[in-house]
C-alpha cells in the first residue's frame, strides 16, 4: 500500500507533549479532534465526547501556556467544547428547549464519524489500481476519435482559467493590500450567534471568548468588537446581557427574538 | 445460399433453421469486430452511441459489448466499461511486467485527496458542503488542481438560496480509477446505509466551522508593485492577438 | 497423488504425465498474456528480444508469439509482425471504421479563449465591448474561430449609437462544455472559492451574471433578416472557398 500522505507516520507517532509543537501538522480542529478520539482506541459511535473535549481542552490550553499561535479556529472550537462540557455536566432544565448535552453530543459525534469514513474512502481510492501506474492503455492508439460536433477542443476548465487569469490581469494593477489584525464587528458578531444562539442560562460568555478566543495582542480588540456586536444584538432581542457592576463579568442569554438557524446560516454563507 | 447449404453439414448443430442462424452469427461476429476495432484503435475511452453509428442499424450494442467483453476476460488486454463508454486496458494483474519509463501517476497532497473522495462519495456537493465535512476552509488550488487533473468539474448549480456552484467527477475519474460508475466506489453502499453520505447534521446542532477568508495555511506574501513587474504583468501591452 | 489416481480415468486422454501436463498450459497462457500486454501498452512496436526479457527464462518466445497472433487471426484487430517487432493493427478490411476521423481536433488559442469567456460571462456584449475588457484588439479571425466552432453567434444589436451588433453563445457551446444553462457559469466567489482567480482580487472586479439565451436586455433588439444581410451572411456564397 502506498503511504497515503507522508506526514502520517511522523504524526501518529507522536507524543502528547509533541502535538503541541505540532499543532501545524493539524488540517483544522474536527482533524485534531478526529486524532484525539482515535488515540481513545474504541468505535467512534462509543467515543465519550466528555473526555475528548476535555482533552482538546487541555491540549488548548497547554498550546498556548507555550506561547504558540493558535488558530482562531482552533479557539472556536474550544469556547464551544467547554460549552458542550457545561450542557453535558449539568442536568438539563425542565423548560429548556434548545438540544440536550447528548444531541450536541453525537452530532459531534457523528461529524468524525463522516470525516474519518472520508479519509478512508480516500485512502482506498488512491490505493487501487490506477490508469497510468497499474493499467495502461494503447499506446500505439491508431486514431483520435472526433465525437463532438466541432473541430475545436476546449474544457470548461480551460475557458473559466482563461477568464480569471483576463480579469485579474486586468484588475490587479488597483491592487491595494490590508492586512487585518482586528475582529471586524461581523466576524465577532458570528462568533457570538454561533455560540450564544441556544443559551437559555446566562452565561458568562465573555469568559469563554477572551480565554479561548484571543491571543493577548487580540484581546482590546476582540473584547471591543464582541461587545459592540452583542450590543447591537440585544438591541435586536437576540441577546440578554446582564452585569453586576463595573468590571464584573458580562452575562448574556438568548434573547426573546433568537436568531434562529436560517438567519446564522445566512450569516455564515455572508461571511463566506 | 447454395454456398450456406454446402457448409450445413459441417456445422456441429445442423438443425433445420441453420439457414438462418448461420447468417446471424456471423453477422453478430463481424458487429464485434467491428466494436473491437473501433474500441482498441481508440486510447480514450469510447461511447457506446459512437459504437452504435457505426454498426448496422438495429444491433444490440449492449449484447454485441458484452460477448466481446467476455471474450477478452481472461487476456492480458481487457475490455472495460466507463460510464457509457469503452476502453481495452492492460489487466491489472499484469502492472508488473508492464512498467513503462514515463508512467507518471499525479500526486495528490492528502487533502486534494480528501477532497476528491468527498466530491466522489457525496456529488453533486457544494463547496459549503465539503467544508463542513472536512471542518476547514479548502485552501485554494485543492480544487484547481483537481479540475486541472480533469477528474473533477462544475456540475451545475443547487437549487437553493444562492444557487450554489456543485462539484462532482468527470470519466477521466473513472477510467483513471478503474471504475464503471460511481456506484462502483468502494464501500458507498455502506456508508448510505449508515448514513453517512445523505444525513445532514440538523443546523441546531451546528459546530463551529471556520469563518471565511482568514488564510492561515496560506503563507504567500503580498504581491508588491516589483514582483508583478518581474512577471512582466505590468509591461505596457501592445496589440498581442493572434 | 492418490486424489489424482482417482481423476485420471475421467479424463479424456488418461496419460501418466497428465499432472505436468496441466500445468504447462497454463504457464503458456500467462506468457501470452504478458506479450498481449507489452504489445498493446507499447508506443512503438516492440522487439521480441524485449517480450523475452519479461517471459519466463526459458519460454519459446516465438512460439508464443505465434499462438498469440493466430488467436486474434479472426478479430477487428491483427498482431502484426514488423521485421523481428510485433504491433497491433486493426484489421485490413475493418480500416474503413477507423479511418473516417481523419480531421484533427484543434486546441483553442489563448485570445479565443478568452474571447469566448468574455462572451459567455458579458453576453449580449459588443466587439468594442469585448476589446475594451481585454485591453486589445481583438482580431477579425478569433471572432471567425469562434463562431465556425459554432459556439458563438450574433445575438442583436444594442440600442446605442451605431447600433452594434451583440455577441452571444450558442446552444452548442451550453453542449460541449456541459453547462444546463448560461447562467450555471461560476460567478465570483465560486472562481475564487475553486482558486482559480485568486483571493487578492480588488472589490471593484464584479462579474456579471449572464443574460440568457432568448432573453433579449432592454437595450438589445434581436437581430433581423435585414441584419443578417448587412453583415454579408446572407449573401450569396460566390466568392466562398477563396
Amino acid at each position: 500500500m502506498e503511504p497515503l500522505w507522508q506526514d502520517e507516520s511522523a504524526r501518529r507517532g507522536l507524543h502528547e507533549d509533541e502535538l503541541v509543537i505540532d499543532i501545524a501538522g493539524f488540517e483544522g480542529p474536527l482533524d485534531l479532534l478526529l486524532h484525539l478520539a482515535r488515540s481513545q482506541r474504541v468505535d467512534l459511535s462509543r467515543i465519550s465526547v466528555l473526555a475528548l473535549a476535555e482533552q482538546y481542552i487541555a491540549f488548548v490550553e497547554r498550546a498556548r501556556s507555550i506561547r504558540i499561535e493558535l488558530a482562531a479556529d482552533y479557539l472556536v472550537m474550544a469556547a464551544w467544547l467547554a460549552y458542550l462540557k457545561s450542557r453535558l455536566l449539568i442536568p438539563q432544565q425542565a423548560k429548556d428547549e434548545g438540544p440536550s448535552g447528548e444531541e450536541l453530543a453525537s452530532a459531534l459525534a457523528y461529524r468524525l464519524k463522516r470525516l474519518e469514513a472520508m479519509r478512508d474512502a480516500a485512502t482506498k481510492l488512491v490505493n487501487r489500481n490506477r490508469l497510468g501506474r497499474d493499467i495502461f492503455v494503447r499506446g500505439a492508439p491508431e486514431h483520435i476519435l472526433t465525437e463532438r460536433k466541432s473541430e475545436y477542443e476546449a474544457s470548461l476548465y480551460d475557458l473559466l482559467t482563461a477568464y480569471a487569469t483576463l480579469r485579474q490581469r486586468e484588475a490587479i494593477t488597483q491592487v491595494t493590500i490590508e492586512r487585518r489584525h482586528v475582529w471586524s464587528l461581523g466576524d465577532a458578531r458570528l462568533i457570538l450567534a454561533r455560540m450564544v444562539g441556544s443559551l437559555d442560562d446566562w452565561t458568562a460568555l465573555d469568559h469563554f471568548l477572551i480565554r479561548y478566543m484571543t491571543s493577548p495582542q487580540e484581546r482590546a480588540t476582540a473584547i471591543a468588537s464582541s461587545f459592540a456586536a452583542s450590543l447591537e444584538m440585544v438591541r435586536e432581542g437576540q441577546l440578554e446581557i446582564r452585569q453586576e457592576g463595573a468590571f464584573t463579568p458580562i452575562y448574556l442569554r438568548r434573547g426573546p427574538n433568537p436568531i434562529d438557524a436560517a438567519t446564522l446560516a445566512e450569516m455564515e454563507a455572508a461571511r463566506g | 445460399m447454395a454456398e450456406a447449404q454446402k457448409i450445413l453439414p459441417v456445422l456441429p448443430d445442423g438443425e433445420d433453421d441453420a439457414e438462418e442462424a448461420s447468417v446471424a452469427p456471423r453477422l453478430e461476429r463481424e458487429a464485434e469486430r467491428i466494436a473491437e476495432a473501433l474500441v482498441f484503435a481508440s486510447a480514450q475511452p469510447v461511447s457506446e452511441t459512437y459504437i452504435a453509428g457505426r454498426l448496422p442499424r438495429g444491433t444490440d450494442v449492449g449484447s454485441v459489448m458484452a460477448r466481446l467483453k467476455s471474450r477478452y476476460a481472461g487476456s492480458g488486454v481487457n475490455l472495460v466499461q466507463v460510464a457509457d463508454h469503452w476502453a481495452f486496458r492492460t489487466a491489472a494483474d499484469l502492472s508488473f511486467v508492464v512498467q513503462t519509463e514515463e508512467q507518471e501517476v499525479r500526486k495528490l497532497s492528502r487533502a486534494a485527496l480528501e477532497v476528491l473522495a468527498i466530491i466522489a462519495y457525496h456529488q453533486p456537493v457544494t463547496r459549503a458542503e465539503i467544508e463542513d465535512i472536512r471542518g476547514v476552509q479548502t485552501s485554494k488550488g485543492t480544487l484547481d488542481v483537481l479540475m486541472e487533473a480533469g477528474w473533477v468539474r462544475f456540475r451545475g448549480r443547487r437549487r437553493s438560496p444562492g444557487r450554489p456552484v456543485t462539484f462532482g467527477t468527470t470519466r477521466d475519474f473513472l477510467d483513471h480509477f478503474g471504475l464503471e460508475e460511481i456506484r462502483d466506489l468502494p464501500g458507498i453502499e455502506e456508508l448510505k446505509g449508515a448514513g453517512l453520505l445523505s444525513g445532514r447534521v440538523p443546523s441546531s446542532l451546528n459546530i463551529p466551522v471556520p469563518v471565511g477568508e482568514d488564510e492561515f495555511s496560506d503563507n504567500e506574501d503580498p504581491i508588491t508593485q516589483m514582483d508583478l513587474e518581474e512577471l512582466g504583468l505590468l509591461t505596457p501591452k501592445a496589440e498581442e492577438d493572434d
